[in-house]
């Protein structure tokens, strides 16, 4: 491996560019930090009118293909938003409904496509994908929950959890064995009881996922590559966590910036003590870097190649060790405010460390790139 | 060369008796932890009843004998050599019981009136120090003034015999708790500089005019006050030192509080976060199906924090040695607060790291690991990193101080 | 959105054929290694040798057509799209060729020239910096003003036709081999300011009054030189831009230097250190018995450093993406000596580090493992993270300029 | 392992005191950085005088035993010398002579000690272990080198590299397989053919260390038990060697403090500005941990003990990382003059590149801690 052997295409024309401006737009009008405080503050988390502007804005189906109602535009189309949401602090089904709305669209099974595509496109349904478990490790073919074969179809047995926005979605893709073989098998909310899923308390007030107990629940097979698909929908997460964290190592860059631009001690704005300018210079250069190794992942991306693969672990791991760093540091150059709840700096500490933890860590990313790299 | 004055020293043989005494007390005397959870530091006290049950245990360490060890009996120590301190202090750390409630009075108040207290102050504040009975907060910090405490703009206007407070003081920790607060207010506002016109109060805090706000903290507790007072008057006895010279008082609390300096009633100030408890928890954490022990990433950061955890404890050993601190002889005690708090805060991030895909749960989550102890660990270790000066301006001072290099 | 203008953009097509074309041209014409050992860069070229060698390969690159590619045809140049440049810049990069040598007007005179010349100054000093037939050093930087250039005290003095220069600059690379310098020099000591009154000169410095001091550099090897003038006259013509207004012109230099603008002359500048070599070195160094690579500290600072490499590399192909660095568009090409140099002393450094206990050999030891090129990479890594502005004065600048932070 | 559970002994009383001091009072006499330099131009490497100054002061006895004319004092006296050597960035052959010495002291063949350690303890004679060989290892007991039995005794046969000092040296202490095991044989430098010694170019001008090839040259077996004696002189290596880099840390601080108190850079000294203040703070708290390091591990030295091994590991190890990277930071904040041969920066540079990569670098202290720790 070597840089000038490698491809640094970063694609990126103007219709992603439009596409981003927008996420970028509304983001900042709706999406403000008081904003993201009132919708954590409520039961599912989230903004319900918000959605429904994203939608709208033909968010949920941006890259979906055509054929369903999506605009077909690549991946890449997918951080464009997500990294504007990020900068912002943005939560909601829209990772979780894409997510499942990508696997669909990969694993190709045209029934089910017909089925759900268009209306997740729409917005009309959400879905969110279920794939880990409690072990808590990040290899989505690590599954232990069953799909057995009964007279009516398959009945669903195990527990997931991480599960993103599961008490608000109406579909659930979720990784299971079927006869011993990878399987993804589509599961009504409305069919679980009551008291099957249970909102799990995060670290980012923010966001919300659930633990799922399946048992013995009707669930329907989706056809297709079941292997590549989940290892596809990993990657994805992996490259939305990234640009979600490469947002929000902006927006904690602009948020300390503003902060040791105002405030003064000893008589001087406290951006000039070279002790807080020089690391937040080192901040600002790894989010740059963040920034290229993201777009070029985005560009690359396909969820199979070894390029692929690479990128998205080069910029998941770079980008989720930059946010964490940032964040932490955003925390200090507030001094004593920034040690408060009502200090916006904690919001974005909270995500980096909810984030860097989603999809593979920096740690799991960088061990698993000694394979491909040396 | 004697490490320490002769006076100071037990012999070996009085030295192990006495640790096995304070470790056999401790085994029979620990309390058995609450079922509320215990804060890690007097910083995150937040509620009446972790409150309650820490008060109780400092009363019954000092009954013990346990407590101003060092401090002359007629102020209610024990007047031993302050080596007895370090070995219960020591024990204490190593037995895991909960710290000592009143830090601030026992590292900062207490130190301060013991050095510059009038007789009568000594004998009225000294032994409800140690008991526990009062309570003592700081408040040198204000909202605007976070890092440069010359700056304070509280002022105390003298009336009579009593001194009239007006301004806030922000982060003063167990303020809804607290009897007394060492305040640092301006008592001549044309003084010429900053640093004059200070004064240094022991000032009541149980008295009208003085309002206490809650402070939520960034991992959703309480702990912090801010403390804003009224025309709150408080008698002018309570001055420590002269009036005027409060800025040269609250260096020398400040030098306690940094570690400069031994003379504190001892005790433990805060829950250690050991090394050991992380190695165990990276046993029992898996990371991509295997226990995270067995990376080799894991293992060498391990080692790193191992390292450095025994270089803090030998530095404190060696700050005892005359000989081997002779080109600096406060050097440890300067930098340990810096030291220990940014261990701590790394310390912390890392035993979160180990955690993997479970890493992002919080304390309420069933299945966070240990209770998500380890995320609020992290994010409290803020508070000393910040907080009595931030790391930034510790490095200042070690800088400046020690090394002799320019101010900025 | 298109990425750059269209008339900057060859097709795919021609792209690849050009690109075939330079590969070509660089296996049948890539120089054959002397026996005696080349330099890293520009800055470490100590013997005539060295410095006949790389002369003539810059001449046999330029005579190729594959320098000064987007400069105009009347001075020299190609009159083509940058992006040939880039093409050809990378494939010498890859092709591991020399670098060339006269970096100095190739990317600091040739494009302060061009931008702030006359139409006489273009003609006469251009085609000769891409031939490399005239030679160009800096004479910026003084013994006592190493970061602080608008500091300088090396005086011009007016006297008919001619400047009368007196003063001593120094870390003027290729000293001794330089035909011309750039120089900021002071007419008016008396203008007020210190970034007033200087004035920005295009000096002979193969003139009368002119000394030139080899500086023995921390590798033992030269390349540095102090340049002293006691009264040297120079034609009153040398001036650039206007008199009294240098500091601005050494601004404008300056960006070039530290890559903030397009318009270099093209051409490598330095031997680049490749992730991928010192991958191979792990795989030949033996650690405790086993190859470097197989050890997983050395296995993940590998990759650090690759992810590293990567985003320099993508950072490149960004920064022609207006719409990616819409928000501060010289974002990047003002970070890329920083990180550049820093990198290159922090990898090398690790290099070092693979070679386990053979790692304290030096250059001449027959078994020292590459011939002691990465100690020699190592040390000579410090040429760049302090020369043309220490690393810390970058952070300053990046700080201030594009992060909006007040200057200290 | 917890730090509580752990001893923190230091042991350092007044006679190691004095000796420090004794040490140091020489070296800031003696050993200027002028000074350093005109030994490191000569061919051997060191001044003789000084050398004898040493000796009469009875440092390369101070801890051999009493009945051979030693002092007597604990392995502590060796780092209470050579840390202020390398405080003044001291050579010659105090390192190899003392190592040759303890190592016949512990390895306790009563003939060989009356032999020797007299002349040892005097100064009359220098010895030098010669423990490693071309491939590199740190492992004192990868030997290839043989010793083969003769009618007139052993005749040894191999190559040994980075041996200190050996064409000054009377006496080389080899290691060697002997009927396959472990053994330590004495060769009489001056029995060695002409171009058997050839000296190596290190990076560190100031230090000498030689290639020896062994070629049926005639040798002498030291009695006792071979295998430990390599281990306790290969980790007494490390310990002085740690005390060397603590002092080369401690000269590097002084060096670079004091130009940052005198240099001046618009308009003020560098050292205010935070930009290089606080690194230079973070340098001296590290090197202010090493001593503690340091000081514990000569307390509790015997070169077989796990706490032993433990402790000079941390030392080595910390000491090490601490000095190479404030050497680093030293040409940095030199600035241009940093970049000379002329400042002195270079050599605490020069030194520390050397001295980290003798007896184990910090990257094999680190990981052999694994073992002892975990």
């Amino acid at each position: 491996m070597t840089a000038t052997e490698e491809s640094t295409e970063i694609r990126f024309g103007e219709d992603l560019d439009l596409l981003a401006k927008s996420a970028s737009d509304v983001m900042r009008d709706r999406c403000t930090l008081e904003a993201v405080r009132a919708s954590a503050a409520t039961d599912t988390g989230y903004d319900e009118a918000l959605l429904a502007q994203i939608a709208e804005l033909g968010f949920l189906g941006a890259a979906l293909p055509e054929r369903y109602g999506g605009a077909g535009l690549p991946a890449a189309a997918l951080v464009a938003m997500a990294e504007p949401m990020g900068r912002y602090l943005y939560s909601g089904p829209f990772v979780a409904s894409t997510l499942a709305g990508q696997l669909l669209a990969y694993i190709d099974d045209p029934i089910s496509q017909q089925t759900y595509l268009p209306q997740l496109a729409r917005g009309e349904l959400l879905a969110s994908p279920a794939l880990y478990e409690p072990d808590g490790s990040y290899d989505p073919l690590a599954i232990v929950t069953t799909a057995s074969r009964d007279a009516a179809g398959l009945l669903l047995s195990g527990i997931k959890t991480g599960v993103l926005d599961a008490a608000n979605v109406g579909l659930l893709l979720v990784s299971a064995l079927c006869d011993g073989e990878p399987a993804v098998v589509a599961v009504q909310r409305t069919s679980l009881p009551d008291g099957s899923i249970t909102r799990e308390t995060l670290i980012d007030e923010t966001r919300r996922s659930y633990r799922i107990v399946f048992d013995d629940t009707p669930a329907v097979r989706i056809g297709g590559d079941a292997t590549q698909g989940l290892r596809f929908v990993h990657q994805l997460g992996a490259l939305m966590m990234a640009a979600d964290m490469s947002g929000g190592t902006i927006g904690s860059i602009d948020l300390t910036i503003d902060y040791l631009q105002t405030r003064t001690q000893f008589g001087r704005p406290i951006g000039s003590y070279q002790a807080l300018k020089h690391p937040m210079v080192d901040i600002f250069v790894a989010s740059e870097h963040g920034r290229s190794l993201l777009y070029h992942a985005a560009t690359v991306f396909d969820g199979e190649s070894r390029a692929s693969e690479c990128a998205v672990r080069m910029a998941k791991a770079h980008c989720g060790s930059t946010f964490t760093h940032a964040a932490d540091r955003s925390i200090q150059f507030h001094g004593a405010i920034g040690f408060t709840y009502e200090c916006h700096a904690q919001l974005f500490l909270r995500r980096a460390q909810w984030a860097e933890y989603q999809f593979g860590d920096t740690r799991h990313h960088r061990r698993n790139l000694q394979a491909l790299l040396l | 060369m004697t490490e320490v004055p002769p006076a100071e020293t037990p012999s070996p043989e009085e030295f192990a008796t006495f640790r096995q005494e304070v470790r056999t007390w401790l085994q029979r005397n620990a309390p058995t932890p609450p079922a509320f959870q215990l804060p890690d530091s007097f910083m995150e006290v937040g509620k009446p009843e972790q409150f309650a049950f820490l008060q109780a245990w400092q009363r019954k360490v000092y009954e013990a004998g346990y407590l101003g060890m060092a401090w002359p009996t007629e102020y209610g120590g024990r007047g031993r050599p302050q080596a007895y301190q370090r070995i219960v202090d020591s024990e204490m750390a190593r037995a895991n019981v909960p710290f000592m409630v009143n830090v601030i009075g026992l590292m900062w108040a207490g130190p301060v009136i013991m050095q510059l207290g009038t007789e009568t102050q000594k004998r009225r504040y000294l032994p409800k120090i140690l008991s526990g009975e009062e309570i003592w907060c700081q408040g040198f910090s204000e909202p605007e003034h976070g890092s440069d405490l010359a700056a304070a703009t509280t002022t105390a206007v003298r009336d009579g015999d009593e001194y009239v407070l007006n301004g806030t003081k922000i982060w003063t920790s167990l303020g809804t708790e607290a009897k007394h607060m060492i305040l640092l207010a301006r008592t001549d506002p044309n003084a010429g500089s900053k640093y004059k016109g200070l004064t240094f109060f022991l000032a009541p805090v149980d008295v009208e005019g003085v309002e206490k706000r809650p402070i939520q903290k960034m991992t959703g507790e309480y702990g912090f006050n801010e403390t804003r007072f009224d025309n709150a008057r408080i008698p002018a006895d309570c001055v420590l030192g002269q009036v005027g010279e409060g800025w040269s008082v609250a260096v020398t609390t400040l030098m306690f509080e940094r570690g400069a300096s031994e003379g504190q009633a001892g005790g433990l100030a805060m829950v250690p976060l050991r090394v050991s408890d992380v190695v165990e928890l990276a046993r029992q954490c898996r990371l991509d199906g295997v226990p995270a022990i067995e990376d080799p990433q894991v293992r060498d950061r391990l080692v790193g924090f191992a390292i450095e955890e025994r270089a803090h404890a030998l530095n404190m050993a060696r700050a005892r040695n005359q000989a081997l601190t002779r080109d600096r002889p406060f050097a440890i005690m300067m930098m340990n607060k810096l030291t220990f708090s940014e261990f701590r805060r790394r310390l912390s991030a890392f035993a979160v790291s180990l955690e993997g895909a479970n890493a992002g749960r919080y304390m309420g989550d069933p299945h966070a690991i240990e209770g998500g102890e380890w995320q609020r660990h992290y994010m409290n270790a803020f508070s000393a990193t910040i907080g009595g000066g931030t790391s930034e301006i510790q490095r200042n001072i070690i800088g400046e101080r020690l090394l002799g290099l320019a101010k900025g």
